[in-house]
């Protein structure tokens, strides 16, 4: 069902590609990405062949003799050498049949993709709209300020934003630790980006480098601390799909995603920012400006879209590493998606579903960036797809 | 025009440096399109002569100029340097060539590599060639070719490019290009970049080098009071073909090929007498990828008739030394004046 | 204490028991500790005067690992697993709190007297979950499949004619006969061996994946890989309180997996979740004195943590080798960074359980003596601790490999990977020295496969390749009698076996900790159908059939 | 006479920069009538771009102004919020230099054109498309409907200049300022541009400030020329009076500088010596001084101002070129082969 | 702050001078505007240094310093307490000092960093330089290999190459580096694709010049700054990716101590040892914020668009 609902939307976005960029574009594409995968699932054959350890044994654990062994080994044809592996996998993986995602027992690639796929869809899928709800908005915000004269604040109202702070935290009952550092820097905070300018730049960017210079696994933990046992506002009770409702499915997810975001957004946010900034030196902001335009309307009518293109770019390369945010994101969360089946069947040695699964991240990865280009040709008229950016 | 013809060849001549021969360049323009940036063009260059090279934006001057110089190697035709075909060169046959043909470009800042001090700039062209081991030499060399171009050696070489104006920064390139001893110079929209009161510096600079040095110069620009004053013959192109080609001041004064004198109609001077055969230009330049047949200017000019629409005009000598190419060549008796205001 | 009512043994024999597992996040510490008797008393009587049961209720439970396959004769069913089959399928026979073997789905169960043959009669009127009778020939299918199947089928190696020797009397009554005396046979059926399981499971092709089908108090709904077991009351079921209510009390339990010990605990910490299971050793004195729900009481058999050594390759081929390095472990301080308040082993059995004794001999912390005696036989260039790459584990290593250098003068390298080589290593013997858990099964003729030389070439259970004439006859000898006193002599002589030979490096008694949340009642509560308490909890195992919330 | 449409009275700008203060303006006075054209030349940096946008209120915040901007007797620097919004854009309109990159790559013509429209005037999508149209039409633009949809890099140079024309009348300005409208152009393209602003201009009875470099191109279509030099004007007159009789120095030394297609080729040139004084740090006195072949003592020590001399033409030098006094200096300076202002005249080489 | 004081005053009426053309003209009074947060970057310099100082003097005068001791020492009397004045981090799971152990943990931790971007920016910024002045099949390669590695996720590949090869201090440092080059790869070849198409470029060919002596005596030079920030900016990404792997217990093998054991570490009884995680995640913050912002101002100031490494 996922599956096929998958396979038509990559069917149906695969029309569009060859619609918007034709038949030669697609081809050629198709060439490359073919190369590419090929290269990828080879290698990690050729890898996961070097990894000591022994897939049957493995999966047999304490019960293996050497006759199961055997058994086990001739049934996965792992007796026959790298090239002759690779070529089964590939045959089967062609044929539709993923393979076993558990040998012992027998669970399919499919079934396990059907239970934790949209699991790992849904986080990804929520973290990154966590991320550009974050970065969106507050990058422009904050290339917009980077050349403006900041607005007149008293500076009085400092030890009153300072106070509120304190209070606030001590009926909040926040830890003191935590009340000394935030009573400082809220206040700072909530002043500099009232004041705007350059210094509600600064404010933005730096808060964007200090996250991009935590660790996720530290943001995750903290934020487990806080919010699931010190609060009760996220249950850990792992996922809950729609069929449970809307609001359980939300409550279940909403926390990984947002540490999964957060580690995203960083990068977004940057990116959005430099662009912008760039883009409003452009000779044709201060036309338009000359025009009489408001200042709204050029940073969204005519800086937003072409200053999305690195973002696109960056996002389409960095599609496939945000499985490393995932895995510890879901780690911590005990969120069962594809991220810890992964790092799961890594450990059971299952290396006939790993090579399907980098295989499908491959995929994913060069059909996301083969989207992006055909994007890129609507969102800058002047790129043609397949020029070399 | 727009016409092609070995006509404007002077073989008659032996101080010939540079002979060229239905150069053609031709890009790749994706989905299997070709840019047609010249087609066809042939000219020649006498030793100590200085060539000048006007034309409308992307009429393919600075094709052929970097053709000239195997930068890149053109599609066809032939390059004939001081008795040899450069075309045919390979490798480091070629590069041993290099010396003697340099170029100046046209922005000065980005000419220069920002890294480097000046005296490194300068002294690359010895360092790659490595004439002599003996470092006096080549600070010799280095001061000397400095001082030449009016800058202090003491002061300038040990400087760094960004911390020198345009008009300078221009100065180092020119210094750059001399310090191998070239024979043939190509000079790419040198002043285009520069202020007037600079532009000026460089034209009497190059003027100097010419004949300090012996120098023969390819000289491109779109400014043809600039072109004028720096050239014995002028060359006008239009979308990768030779319209006319003829001593400048005959040119200026008897321009025959209607691109010519559309072209010397646009210079912004009060009172132009050309000024109405400017109106023609309005129309708008086709598109180098798919030029029109015939005479390729018959789609802007108010002469074209069917001829010039099929046939393409050749190369003919109107006047002693002055070539044109085109049907309906307008020559009179009375040499036209446009009157500085 | 060591009463002699403590003397009994546990459900699980088989041979997966208790392999490991030093594997997962658990590190092996205990906590705060208390004689698992006294504990267990008067935590049962609380139980019993609370309020009477309430029906219904879903339970919510943490187990540390997910089960590999349902299909038990080949599966590698740990705690978790076990916890969740009890909840499923019920034993042929129980081993009650003093240590006996009762029958439980059986009416009767009678060894001849030199215990080759057994008499299994099974109780009337009982249905499997998809309605099908529970019957002899049930049984027999059962037994049958559990022999052949690859770990089962070493507990049962000695049965005459193999799975044929299991045989159908008549409609309820099935004799099993063996080549050799096999006193144990009851304890195993209190075990894995001993789940009856139905045969349209057995019969399923596929039932390495499918859900299990046998006769417990709850039925297998839903089994969603590494996310949740969902059971739920089996309104059929054949047991009822004493007071005549149907059991089990509860209308649903949903198992949940969680590996991280620390993502368990921070579960329960929010209130998500109903019942764990832990043995981490830093997590103890939480449970105990911070935690604000309820813990249940913790049997006597516990399992040993302890060094396991290599004794088929070399150094520790070499017993002066072994001492040698016993002499420069310092245990104590071992005790005090990793297992603070836990006690010291010496031996493989816990005080209170069958063969403990107090000092069995085991060479005690002596740097200089260690070290003579290295300069006699020569060091090895140097010494590999393998470790699973999990951080408390790793610490425990780095312990160790610290105490071995700057004791005696040793080079340790410490070689870390991930879980699932632990096992193979351990299996195909491509190892020095492992820390590990086991044992502590309350009966020593229960640990026959991990000590038998039978059990020590090419992939082996005896992880620890131990091969000794002296310990192959002792582990015989219990299998010959079910007298506890013999037992507990035939155990002690083990015991001084292993402490003269060093084949392991014993450390300290495991810990575990099943804390339960506020309002669950009876967790591991079970009686037995003569009235008397069944002996539950051995090693985190779960019994919920009594449990109830309210 | 009546006050004139845009007044700018000692007008002074600096930036702000890490290096320090940029002085781009200093003292510069601009008054210009309704309907006339005012070209302003001078070499790059001497603050005529910095001029115009300080009137287009274009300047970044790093920029720190002072004088007075009045544009039909309203104090530009100090405009009603409500009246702001509709000002810029609307009454005085601005043309960039580089047709290239003043329309956003990434929006169609049509609507770049319409959008000050809708927005300053409210017209409605149809109105709008209907004057961007004709607003086309005007501009020389064939087949208006389909440019409207089109792409800017689907246009050539001229033809984008001649939107970015369309969409400053859009809005039918009193004043179009014209910042080099034609550098990034051909000569011949640049004539038909030129010929179209005036067009325009004539029907429309706009006032224009016409910035360019090129003499010749102020010369034929201004009626007034200012000529800048290191933030300030040297010279302002009539385009016809200028030419004949330029009285600064430095307008003198720019036409020299010249070539010109009536001299026969190898004309030599004369150029001005040295460069343009750094903004970061001017010297006392004339800022032309150092490279002024009529330097005396006196033009090093303050700064001259802008003194009338005749019926619009006014000049900022102690030494007017003609005057009895400057041809003494100049004497002076060539006998002594050095200006007081230590300009070696007889030097070809540039000493760094 | 004051509004006096801010750097972006703007565009304010200037109280209306006395109007004297004739006059030298004063010039306008001007704020001095900092270069953009100027005084952090000091401050972000200023940190790096005092990191890596102490971390040298650690290393040669060893537990003479001030409040530093052996990290390894064991106290049994002192497990996991929080911080004191004899022990400002606190203590560890065998009662060792913390602060000591964040000192040494940072030798390693930026050692790692350190050579991972320094053999990254070597390779990767060569394989960037071929295929960006080459182009043709060199930069096919080089693409075909950016991209498939970009296409696998750097964890599983760690994962891989650690399980195949042991987790030597080596192999790790192989292992994150075989990530880092992509990317850098990437930077490089755009920074490169952009200065060879430069006209000082075309005028060392036009000279006789080599190619590989232009790529490596024009092209090279004006990659460097692009580089040397992305230096920078790798090193703190490495800090935090070496944490991250620290954490899934796929780092460098016990006992050697890294900022990512001593958090990880102290993740495992997170409850009681909150300052195990948070004080040494402070000095990796610090430090990686430190990084990040002196690659990010060495960035802007050498004009660099940035790229996306992230
Ligand atoms: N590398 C190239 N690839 C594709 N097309 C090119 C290339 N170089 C030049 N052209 C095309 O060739 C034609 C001639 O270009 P060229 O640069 O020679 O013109 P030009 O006369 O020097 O113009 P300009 O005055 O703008 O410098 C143009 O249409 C241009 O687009
Ligand atoms: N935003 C700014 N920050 C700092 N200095 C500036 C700024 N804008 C302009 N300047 C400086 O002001 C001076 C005048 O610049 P302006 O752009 O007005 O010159 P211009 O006469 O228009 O030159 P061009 O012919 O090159 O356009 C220059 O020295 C320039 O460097
Ligand atoms: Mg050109
Ligand atoms: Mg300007």
């Amino acid at each position: 069902m996922v599956l096929a609902l998958i396979l038509i939307a990559f069917a149906i976005l695969a029309i569009w590609v060859v619609r918007v960029a034709g038949w030669r574009f697609a081809l050629q594409r198709l060439g490359g990405s073919s190369l590419i995968i090929v290269l990828v699932t080879f290698a990690t054959t050729w890898l996961l062949r070097q990894v000591p350890g022994d897939p049957c044994l493995t999966a047999l654990g304490t019960g293996a003799n050497q006759e199961a062994v055997d058994l086990c080994r001739l049934e996965r044809g792992l007796d026959k050498n790298v090239f002759a592996q690779y070529w089964s996998w590939a045959r089967d993986v062609l044929s539709g049949d993923l393979g076993f995602a558990f040998y012992k027992n027998r669970e399919t690639l499919s079934n396990v993709l059907q239970a934790r796929g949209p699991r790992s869809f849904w986080l990804f899928v929520y973290g990154q709209t966590i991320a550009l709800l974050i970065s969106v908005p507050l990058g422009i915000w904050s290339a917009y300020q980077a050349n403006r004269v900041p607005r007149k604040i008293p500076v009085w109202l400092l030890p009153i934003f300072l106070v509120a702070t304190l209070a606030l935290a001590i009926t909040g009952g926040w830890t003191l630790s935590a009340i000394i550092v935030l009573a400082v820097l809220v206040p700072l905070a909530i002043f500099y980006g009232l004041r705007g300018g350059p210094a509600g730049d600064a404010l933005v960017n730096t808060s964007a480098f200090a996250l991009l210079s935590i660790p996720v696994f530290v943001i995750g933990e903290t934020f487990r601390y806080i919010f699931a046992i010190e609060r009760d506002w996220y249950d850990l009770i792992g996922y809950r799909s729609w069929g449970d409702g809307v609001g359980a499915h939300l409550s279940s997810v909403w926390l990984p995603a947002l540490v999964l975001g957060l580690s995203v957004t960083p990068v977004y946010l940057r990116l959005l920012r430099s662009d912008m900034i760039q883009n409003l030196q452009q000779d044709f902001v201060a036309v338009a400006k000359a025009k009489g335009m408001s200042n709204r309307h050029i940073l969204f009518r005519h800086v937003l879209r072409p200053s999305t293109l690195t973002l696109l770019t960056v996002a389409g390369l960095n599609i496939a590493q945000i499985i490393n945010g995932a895995i510890v994101v879901e780690f911590i969360y005990d969120y069962d998606g594809m991220g810890s089946y992964l790092i799961a069947a890594v450990a059971r040695r299952e290396f006939f579903p790993i090579q399907t699964l980098v295989a499908l991240v491959a995929a994913l990865f060069v059909f996301a960036n083969t989207l992006i280009d055909v994007v890129y040709t609507t969102v800058d008229p002047r790129v043609s797809a397949g020029d070399d950016k | 025009m727009a016409g092609s013809g070995h006509a404007p060849l002077r073989d008659d001549r032996d101080d010939i440096l540079i002979r060229v021969k239905d150069l053609v360049m031709e890009f790749p323009a994706g989905g299997g399109k070709v840019v047609h940036a010249v087609s066809g063009v042939t000219f020649d260059v006498a030793e100590g002569e200085t060539l000048g090279l006007v034309g409308e934006s992307g009429s393919g001057k600075s094709t052929t100029a970097k053709a000239v110089i195997q930068l890149p190697r053109p599609t066809s035709g032939s390059v004939w340097f001081r008795g040899q075909e450069l075309t045919e060169l390979k490798g480091e046959a070629l590069r041993k060539v290099r010396p003697e043909l340099q170029m100046i470009f046209q922005d000065p800042i980005s000419s220069l590599n920002p890294r480097r001090k000046v005296s490194d700039v300068v002294g690359e062209g010895i360092r790659v060639w490595g004439g002599s081991t003996d470092g006096q030499f080549t600070e010799a060399r280095i001061n000397e070719i400095l001082e030449a171009v009016g800058l202090d050696p003491k002061i300038a070489g040990e400087r760094y490019p960004h911390e020198f104006s345009g008009g300078q920064a221009q100065r180092i390139s020119v210094a750059r290009s001399l310090v191998l001893d070239p024979k043939v110079i190509v000079c790419d929209e040198p002043v285009s970049a520069l202020d007037v009161s600079v532009q000026a510096q460089i034209l009497n600079l190059l003027e100097d080098m010419k004949e300090r040095y012996g120098l023969t110069l390819l000289f491109i620009s779109h400014d043809l009071s600039v072109v004028k004053n720096i050239s014995d013959r002028v060359a006008v192109m239009y979308l990768g073909k030779l319209c006319e080609i003829s001593p400048s001041d005959e040119l200026y004064a008897n321009p025959a090929h209607p691109y010519t004198r559309a072209l010397l109609g646009a210079i912004p001077e009060p009172d132009n007498p050309l000024a109405a055969e400017a109106e023609t230009l309005s129309g708008e330049l086709p598109s180098p990828i798919t030029p029109p047949p015939g005479c390729r200017f018959h789609t802007r000019c108010k002469y074209a008739t069917d001829k010039c629409r099929e046939d393409e005009p050749q190369m003919e000598e109107i006047r002693p030394d002055h070539f044109v190419a085109c049907w309906h060549p307008v020559i009179t008796d009375n040499p036209v004046t446009i009157k500085a205001s | 204490g060591s009463s002699g009512g403590d003397e009994e043994s546990t459900g699980g024999d088989d041979p997966e028991d208790e392999e490991v597992e030093t594997g997962g996040d658990e590190e092996e510490t205990g906590g705060d500790e208390e004689t698992g008797g006294d504990e267990e008393e008067t935590g049962g009587e609380e139980e019993a005067m609370a309020d009477g049961p309430s029906m219904g209720g879903d339970l919510s439970v943490l187990v540390e690992a997910e089960s590999d396959t349902w299909d038990i004769p080949g599966a590698n069913c740990a705690v978790s697993c076990i916890s969740v089959m009890n909840a499923v399928a019920d034993n042929l026979t129980m081993i009650n709190e003093n240590n006996e073997v009762e029958p439980f789905l059986l009416e009767s169960y009678e060894p001849n007297a030199d215990f080759t043959e057994y008499t299994l009669v099974m109780r009337e009127g009982i249905t499997f979950h998809d309605g099908t009778p529970a019957d002899g020939a049930a049984v027999q299918r059962s037994l049958q499949e559990m022999a052949k199947g690859l770990l089962q089928g070493q507990v049962l190696v000695d049965l005459v004619d193999g799975p044929d020797s299991i045989v159908l009397v008549d409609d309820m009554t099935v004799t099993v006969t063996f080549s050799v005396p096999f006193a144990t046979f009851g304890r195993n059926l209190a075990g894995r061996t001993g789940w009856l399981i139905a045969p349209s499971f057995w019969d399923d092709p596929e039932r390495a994946g499918a859900l299990m089908v046998a006769t417990g108090p709850f039925t297998m709904d839903e089994w969603s890989r590494d996310e949740q077991t969902v059971l739920s009351k089996n309104a059929d079921y054949w047991r009822s309180d004493a007071d005549g209510n149907q059991l089990p009390y509860l209308d649903s339990i949903t198992f949940r997996p969680v590996p991280d010990v620390s993502t368990r605990r921070a579960t329960m910490e929010s209130g998500d979740a109903d019942v764990n299971i832990d043995s981490f050793g830093e997590n103890l004195d939480f449970w105990d004195n911070q935690w604000t729900g309820n813990v249940a009481p913790p049997p006597a058999s516990r399992e040993t943590t302890y060094l396991l050594l290599n004794n088929g390759a070399p150094p520790f081929d070499n017993p002066d080798f072994r001492r040698a390095i016993a002499l420069c472990t310092d245990r104590d301080e071992y005790l005090a960074f990793r297992a603070p308040g836990n006690a010291l082993a010496n031996g493989p059995f816990a005080e209170g359980d069958l063969g403990f004794i107090d000092d069995p001999g085991f060479p005690a912390f002596d740097p200089a003596a260690g070290s003579a005696l290295l300069d006699e036989i020569g060091r090895p260039e140097e010494l590999i601790y393998g470790t699973t790459n999990v951080p408390s584990n790793l610490l425990t290593a780095e312990l160790f490999a610290e105490q071995w250098a700057t004791n005696c003068g040793l080079t340790v390298n410490i070689d870390q990977f991930d879980q699932s080589e632990l096992i193979t290593k351990a299996i195909g013997g491509a190892f020095q020295v492992f820390l590990w858990r086991n044992h502590g099964q309350a009966h020593p003729g229960l640990e026959y496969v991990w000590w038998h030389s039978r059990h020590a070439s090419g992939l082996a259970l005896n992880f620890g390749r131990i091969i000794n004439e002296d310990m192959d006859a002792l582990l015989q000898q219990t299998w010959a009698t079910e007298d506890l006193g013999e037992l507990d002599a035939l155990g002690q002589d083990i015991n001084r076996l292993f402490a003269e030979n060093v084949h392991n490096i014993w450390l300290n008694t495991t810990e575990w900790r099943t804390p339960y949340a506020e309002g669950v009642h009876n967790v591991n509560g079970l009686t037995l159908p003569s009235g008397s308490k069944g002996l539950t909890g051995t090693a985190g195992r779960l019994t919920l059939e009594e449990t109830w919330k309210g | 006479m009546s006050e004139p449409q845009l007044k700018v009275e000692d007008l002074r700008v600096a930036f702000a920069t890490p290096r320090g203060s940029v002085q781009a303006i200093d003292g510069l006075n601009i008054s210009l009538e309704q309907g006339e054209t005012l070209a302003i030349v001078g070499e790059s940096g001497s603050g005529k771009s910095v001029t115009v946008r300080t009137v287009m209120n274009l300047l970044p915040s790093t920029a720190s102004i002072e004088g007075n901007i009045t544009f039909d007797g309203l104090d530009l620097r100090n405009v009603p919020k409500d009246r702001a919004k509709h000002l810029w854009g609307v009454d005085v309109a601005m043309i960039f230099q580089d047709p290239m990159t003043s329309l956003n790559p990434v929006k169609r013509i049509g609507s770049q054109i319409t959008e000050s429209m809708r927005y300053h005037l409210k017209y409605s999508k149809g109105q709008a498309k209907a004057k961007a149209i004709e607003l086309l039409t005007q501009v020389g633009i064939p087949e208006p409907e389909k440019r409207m949809r089109q792409y800017p890099h689907e246009l050539s140079g001229g033809m984008r200049q001649r939107v970015v024309i369309a969409m400053a009348l859009a809005c039918e300005p009193k004043l179009l300022i014209a910042d080099e409208p034609t550098t990034a152009l051909d000569v011949t393209v640049q004539k038909h541009i030129l010929d179209l602003l005036g067009e325009l201009q004539r029907e429309r009875g706009m006032s224009m400030i016409l910035i360019t470099h090129d003499l010749g191109v102020a010369g034929g279509r201004a009626d007034q020329i200012a000529v800048m030099y290191a933030g300030r004007i040297m010279e302002e007159a009539p385009a016809s009076t200028i030419f004949s009789s330029m009285r600064h120095p430095y307008t003198e030394a720019l036409f020299e500088s010249i070539p010109s297609v009536s001299d026969p080729s190898h004309t030599r040139l004369t150029p001005i010596p040295g460069r343009p004084p750094d903004l970061l740090n001017l010297p006392t006195g004339c800022r032309y001084a150092a490279r002024c072949r009529y330097a005396q003592v006196s033009c090093t020590e303050a700064l001259p101002s802008l003194e009338s001399i005749g019926t619009n033409h006014s000049v900022a030098c102690y030494l007017p070129v003609g005057s009895s006094a400057a041809i003494d200096a100049r004497a002076q300076n060539e006998a002594a082969g050095v200006t007081a202002a230590g300009l070696d005249l007889h030097s070809n080489m540039e000493i760094l | 702050m004051s509004d006096t004081t801010d750097p972006g005053v703007g565009t304010q009426a200037f109280p209306s001078t006395p109007k004297v053309p004739s006059a030298p003209s004063k010039p306008i009074k001007v704020p001095r505007r900092s270069g953009g947060g100027n005084w952090l970057f000091r401050l972000a310099a200023a940190w790096l240094i005092f990191i890596i100082s102490v971390t040298i003097l650690f290393a040669i005068f060893g537990d003479a310093l001030p409040l530093l001791s052996d990290p390894t020492l064991k106290d049994a009397s002192a497990i996991k307490q929080g911080p004191s004045w004899e022990h400002p981090f606190g203590t560890a799971t065998f009662g060792q000092d913390v602060l000591s152990r964040v000192v040494e943990g940072g030798k390693i931790s930026l050692f790692v960093a350190t050579v991972v971007t320094a053999i990254g920016i070597f390779v990767g910024g060569a394989m960037g330089l071929l295929a960006g002045y080459y182009r043709g099949w060199v930069d096919t390669v080089v693409r075909l290999l950016v991209n498939t590695t970009l296409s696998i996720p750097a964890l599983l590949l760690v994962i891989f190459i650690v399980a195949v090869r042991s987790q030597s201090l080596a192999n790790v440092i192989f292992a994150v580096t075989l990530l880092a080059i992509p990317a850098l790869a990437r930077i490089v070849r755009a920074s490169t694709l952009q200065v060879a198409d430069r006209e000082y470029v075309k005028a060392a060919e036009v000279l006789g010049a080599k190619r590989s002596s232009i790529l490596i005596r024009e092209v090279l030079p004006n990659v460097m700054p692009t580089l040397i920030s992305f230096a920078f900016l790798t090193t703190g990404i490495i800090l935090v990716a070496e944490s991250t792997l620290s954490f899934l217990g796929l780092s460098v093998e016990a006992p050697t101590i890294t900022w990512g054991s001593i958090i990880s570490e102290g993740r495992i009884s997170f409850a009681e040892t909150p300052h195990m995680v948070f004080l040494p995640a402070l000095v990796l913050f610090l430090t990686v914020l430190s990084l990040n912002f002196v690659g990010d101002q060495l960035l802007k100031r050498y004009d660099i668009k940035e790229a996306a490494i992230g």
